[in-house]
């Protein structure tokens, strides 16, 4: 075969020897890369944490850490949003679990084109360190909030308007390149590089998820890029995209004729697919780990393909609906009003689904499975809230208060976190051979979803009084209530416990990774192809000398007649054929 | 054509419908070509949403602009013999635009029949079409600068149109540069012989894709920037 | 199930076009473009025909250089399909910013802004 | 329209959490699952049911949209001008009309930036910072701007939010029906001191606003 595709294999299997710094720093390994991708992550992701609890101690106890001041919680707010939507979580999920599990997954030696992988990771560090560079800067980094809307993000009133929001947006512009890298391979080996037998209909639903996420976000990234271009000249050369004539604290400026709201509809034409960049992998991860560890096949699985590619294509559509009260032409209201309510259609089918995967299975209480369950709870009362903003008229009211801000964090934030975390805990004997602890786990789990309630749960009813976001303090806000400083204490606490519960997370995974039960081949009994690989840790190139060959679809779990309750994506034929042996490869995509 | 194809026409919907849905559901690959051309296919198709939001955000920017909007005809005419032609370099370049383009495509023909001294030719040829181009292109910047055309500020109308004019050409001639210098690279290669030895040809085929997809980047900037 | 030998012969046997295509194409494009500068050289009115003119002339030529150059026209239509739909979406972007865009200089000349 | 999608969303949040439960604890500790083969038609009729409820929250939900956004005929018109961080307003006098402005014309005693060589602003009555008196049971047009970012106002009971926008109008409408005392807030990140940018509003009857009205002085008074 005189191909590329298997001149690339071939050139993967001539093995050479290997330096540490080849083999473990600048490598061309995607699970070494995965690897590197979770753990920046999870290291930006703890800044990001720290930085909420600076954020909440302000607001539960107003003045009780007295280094907190206007100027900065506004810039933790802003650092904060940003790192956890874009360099934590779309970092760990397309990153991490993409470049760890698609090779694997489809039986795939490595990427299409590891230089270009290793490149995406080495560029997303780089965007880490000039976003975490604002803080070294004279000026602090930006306070912009992280939809950074002009004129605000790079006028004088706003904390970083100088130095700050410059790296800011540079950083922006450097993760986009980072996450297109990323993108190009992850769809290319989806599409070109999947081992015999495996269709694009046997495909796990992770790759699923990460695939069609990795659609959104290449098509979904250029419009921030050209935002965050602009911006940038409008900050640096005086440009006046965005500017109209303004007169700043006293100062004109010298701008004329720009239009904010351009910038908006650019910025939330990546926004709100972001959203789904995020969460679309999520649900993959969910639905596999929720199969395995009940035992029993996908409910629907052709429907969540089909859902979860009508949600990727839907979220390009109702981007405006973020802009409800930004003074658009009144008119988009209407349209964007009711192409948000159908996003709500596929979302709903998923939960069903979900539902319904459970129902009759032999469910296991593992630390993965509840994150799983957990996952589904958040997930529905985040996409139920939705359902208040989409709808133009009820969300005006509640546009930009606390109402907001429990929902996109129940929905994109905690759900998407549970997932993540349901995924290291279920991967994690893959990643290092050993079992992550379980009572460590299950503590983990039920302090940080409890607590995510706890935490969120009242913002419901904040916004319903019309608490408005980003304040510093509500000293001055008539309107609120006279319980609402012990309702913020309340949260502010459960937050910190939230907190406190990821250190025990932290500490598990450096317990296990050295002293942790040895994992067997197949700890969770799993179909997936990364189970099974010739040696637990697969080694360069994964698979051996010989590729696997794929003979049925991921979710043949619990087949009547068959002697054990599930059968590798890879194992040819058993004693009973079962007539559920998952959807011939002729039939699919009909 | 190939028989698939043939047979897709002589089928009708049903079968181009049947074609797709066995091009996705076959293992392995999805299209039939190795993972370095689907990767341009797909970069190509990213790559169109960053000068579509380009050219997005400058429609709406000259929309919403308060002062009028400059005579391009004016802004970027020469004069020859003393009389104006409007637009005269522009049509220059995209004349030699189109023509690389052109060269190019031969090229690949050429590759295909592993010709190696026509592809590099042409590839050759190529090289220096584009860097005309890049040449006539920092030309037109100097004299507009020269003029007082600025990205904040223009002396005939709205700053807007100074703006979007260096940030959108400023953009493509960055690609034009990537693009000559991956060219060069894979005429490198087809002098070393390169392609023969690893089997494939491809990386001519992508090269040239990604400059085909420059010049129908130039299509649109010359008829939106220039002349609507 | 295919066996994939059968696909790689494609790769190497599509996209033989001759070079008189190439020449003819190259030609037509030049005929384009120099009608679309004539176009705006004589400033054809009304103001709307001329957009109009400029912008299908624009749209032959991308289809001409999609369509012959990048070979798209013989590739597989599961390619074709995948290039040609999501730009859709940034279409759906282009006109809501250019509706927002006249709705802003609307509210410009109303108030005095 | 709230309280049918919180009843609505509330259902179905109670409805999937007990269906959850159930299945968690029933189904926990099995020695083996069940086969259950797809059912596309229960997807169907639940399909068909989602899509439906949706329909219910989203066209009453348009149709009390056009009625946000349709303005109505007798009306009072203030301006409503965001600065960072206090909000001013103008009425426009007795020739009914509001002054040219520009904002390079704003200084600190000319907040709107009023153009003093157009006649119509002369009689304009401007507040600085507020308290701004509104009279009961009449609509009220609310025109904002904005000198610099991007403002919102925010009065919870009269359920107004629309962002005050530089370089442009934005407006929206509502018929106070109690009189008191209320307070806007800014509703859209503005800066440091976002949190600070409130400004009082008095709901009194129709003879009361016209006396404060009345013993306002009009830009061309504050100017001698």
């Amino acid at each position: 075969m005189a191909t590329p595709a298997a001149a690339a294999h071939a050139a993967h299997e001539h093995h050479e020897p290997q330096s540490f710094w080849r083999k473990y720093v600048f490598s061309l390994d995607h699970k070494v890369i995965g690897i590197q991708y979770t753990v920046t992550a999870l290291a930006v992701g703890a800044i990001g944490l720290v930085l909420s609890w600076l954020m909440r101690l302000q607001l539960g106890f107003p003045g009780a850490v007295g280094a907190v001041n206007p100027t900065n919680y506004y810039q933790f707010m802003t650092y904060h949003g940003l790192i956890m939507v874009v360099y934590l979580q779309t970092a760990i999920l397309l990153g991490g679990f993409g470049n760890y599990l698609i090779p694997l997954m489809i039986g795939a030696r490595d990427m299409a084109y590891p230089t270009l992988n290793m490149l995406s990771y080495w560029t997303y560090l780089l965007s880490v360190i000039l976003l975490l560079a604002g803080y070294f800067v004279p000026g602090g980094p930006s306070g912009g909030s992280w939809v950074l809307y002009p004129p605000q993000s790079i006028t004088a009133g706003t904390p970083g308007s100088g130095l700050g929001i410059t790296l800011l947006l540079a950083s922006i512009a450097v993760f986009v390149v980072s996450a297109t890298m990323g993108g190009l391979n992850y769809i290319t080996t989806v599409l070109q590089m999947r081992t015999r037998g495996m269709t694009l209909m046997r495909m796990p639903l992770t790759v699923w998820g990460v695939f069609i996420s990795a659609v959104v976000a290449l098509l979904s990234f250029p419009p921030l890029f050209v935002a965050g271009v602009m911006l940038l000249f409008d900050h640096l050369l005086g440009t006046s995209f965005f500017i109209p004539t303004v007169n700043v604290l006293g100062t004109v400026l010298p701008h004329e004729g720009g239009s904010p709201l351009l910038f908006q509809h650019l910025f939330w034409f990546f926004g709100h697919p972001e959203v789904y960049v995020v969460i679309l992998p999520a649900m993959g991860i969910i639905s596999d780990v929720m199969a395995t560890h009940a035992r029993k096949p996908i409910f629907g699985y052709k429907a969540m393909i089909v859902s979860m590619a009508a949600i990727g294509v839907i979220s390009f559509i109702v981007w405006a609906h973020h802009m409800f009260a930004s003074g658009m032409n009144p008119f988009f209201g209407y349209i964007f009003a009711a192409t948000t309510l159908v996003v709500a259609i596929p979302s709903a089918m998923k939960t069903y689904n979900w539902l319904l995967t459970l129902w009759k299975g032999s469910i296991r209480f593992t630390t993965p499975m509840l994150f799983t369950i957990g996952f589904v709870s958040t997930f529905v009362i985040g996409g139920l809230t939705g359902l208040f903003l989409g709808n133009v008229a009820v969300d005006l009211p509640l546009h930009d208060t606390y109402f907001v801000v429990g929902h996109f964090h129940l929905v994109m934030g905690v759900s998407a976190i549970l997932a993540m975390f349901a995924g290291i805990y279920h991967w994690f004997p893959k990643v290092t051979g050993r079992m992550m602890n379980e009572t460590l786990g299950k503590i983990h789990f039920f302090v940080t979803f409890l607590g995510a309630y706890l935490v969120f749960f009242p913002m419901f009813l904040m916004g319903f009084q019309g608490i408005p976001r980003r304040y510093f303090s509500f000293d001055l806000v008539a309107f609120a209530p006279s319980g609402l400083d012990a309702v913020n204490a309340m949260v502010t606490v459960a937050a910190l416990a939230v907190g406190a519960a990821q250190l025990v997370f932290v500490a598990n995974i450096v317990w296990s990774a050295v002293r942790g039960r040895e994992a067997d081949a197949n700890p969770w009994q799993a179909n997936t192809l990364e189970w099974q690989t010739p040696q637990i840790r697969p080694g360069h190139g994964n698979w051996g000398p010989k590729l696997p060959e794929v003979y049925r679809w991921p979710y043949d779990y619990s087949v009547p007649g068959a002697a054990r309750d599930f059968i590798p994506q890879n194992e040819p034929e058993v004693a009973v054929v079962s007539p559920a042996a998952g959807p011939e490869p002729e039939g699919a995509g009909r | 054509m190939t028989e698939h194809q043939q047979a897709a026409v002589a089928g009708g919907r049903r079968s181009a419908w049947r074609e797709i849905v066995a091009d996705f559901s076959r293992d392995v690959r999805t299209y039939p070509f190795g993972w370095s051309k689907a990767m341009m296919w797909i970069f190509i198709l990213s790559d169109l949403f960053v000068f579509g939001g380009f050219l997005a955000a400058y429609a709406g920017a000259r929309m919403a602009a308060t002062q009028p909007w400059p005579d391009r005809g004016h802004v970027f005419s020469l004069t020859i013999g003393g009389a104006e032609v409007p637009l005269l370099l522009i049509a220059i370049m995209t004349f030699i635009l189109i023509s690389s383009s052109g060269t190019v495509a031969l090229s690949v023909a050429a590759s295909h029949e592993r010709n190696r001294s026509k592809t590099a030719a042409l590839l050759g040829l190529t090289l220096v079409l584009g860097a005309c181009f890049l040449g006539m292109q920092a030309y037109e910047w100097t004299h507009l600068i020269h003029e007082g055309f600025l990205p904040s500020s223009n002396p005939a109308g709205a700053s807007q149109f100074g703006a979007t004019f260096f940030m959108i050409t400023g953009f493509h001639g960055t690609h034009v540069v990537i693009g000559l210098i991956f060219l060069a690279r894979v005429l490198l290669r087809v002098l070393r012989g390169y392609y023969d030895r690893i089997g494939t040809w491809e990386q001519v085929e992508v090269a040239g894709l990604y400059w085909h997809f420059v010049d129908l980047v130039w299509v649109f900037i010359f008829a939106f920037i220039y002349l609507i | 199930m295919h066996g994939h030998a059968d696909h790689v012969d494609h790769s190497e046997h599509q996209a033989h076009l001759p070079v008189g295509v190439y020449l003819r194409v190259w030609f037509m494009l030049f005929i384009l473009s120099a009608v679309s500068y004539f176009v705006d050289y004589f400033q054809v009115e009304p103001l709307p025909l001329r957009w109009v003119l400029i912008v299908l002339l624009a749209l032959i030529k991308a289809a001409l250089i999609m369509n012959y150059f990048m070979h798209l026209g013989s590739e597989r239509l599961s390619l074709v399909y995948t290039i040609l739909l999501p730009p859709v979406l940034i279409l759906a972007l282009a006109a809501i910013v250019i509706a927002e865009g006249s709705y802003i200089s609307m509210i410009r000349a109303l108030f005095g802004g | 329209m709230m309280t049918m999608t919180t009843v609505i969303t509330g259902i179905a949040f109670v409805a999937v959490h007990l269906v959850l439960a159930y299945f968690v604890f029933r189904y926990s500790g099995r020695q083996k699952a069940e086969h259950v083969e797809d059912n596309p038609r229960l997807e169907r009729t639940l399909l068909l049911i989602t899509s439906l409820l949706i329909a219910i929250m989203l066209v009453p939900g348009l149709f009390a949209y056009s009625q946000v956004i349709a303005k109505p005929s007798d009306r009072l018109v203030v301006e409503v001008l965001g600065e960072q961080w206090r909000w001013n307003y103008r009425f426009p006098g007795e020739d009914g009309i509001f002054g040219r402005t520009d904002v390079r014309l704003i200084t600190s005693d000319n907040v709107f930036g009023i153009d003093p060589a157009d006649p119509t602003g002369a009689d304009d009555i401007v507040i600085v910072g507020g308290p701004l008196y509104l009279p009961v049971n009449q609509p009220v047009l609310l025109q904002f701007r904005s000198k610099d970012v991007l403002h919102n106002f925010w009065v919870p009971e009269f359920r107004v939010k629309i962002d005050a926008v530089p370089g442009t109008v934005t407006e929206s409408w509502f018929t106070p029906t109690r009189e008191g005392t209320y307070q806007a807030a800014c509703a859209e990140y503005c800066g440091v001191a976002h949190y600070v940018m409130t400004s009082e509003i008095h709901v009194v009857d129709a003879a009361e606003f016209e006396q404060w009205l009345a013993a306002l002085p009009t830009v061309a008074q504050a100017q001698e």
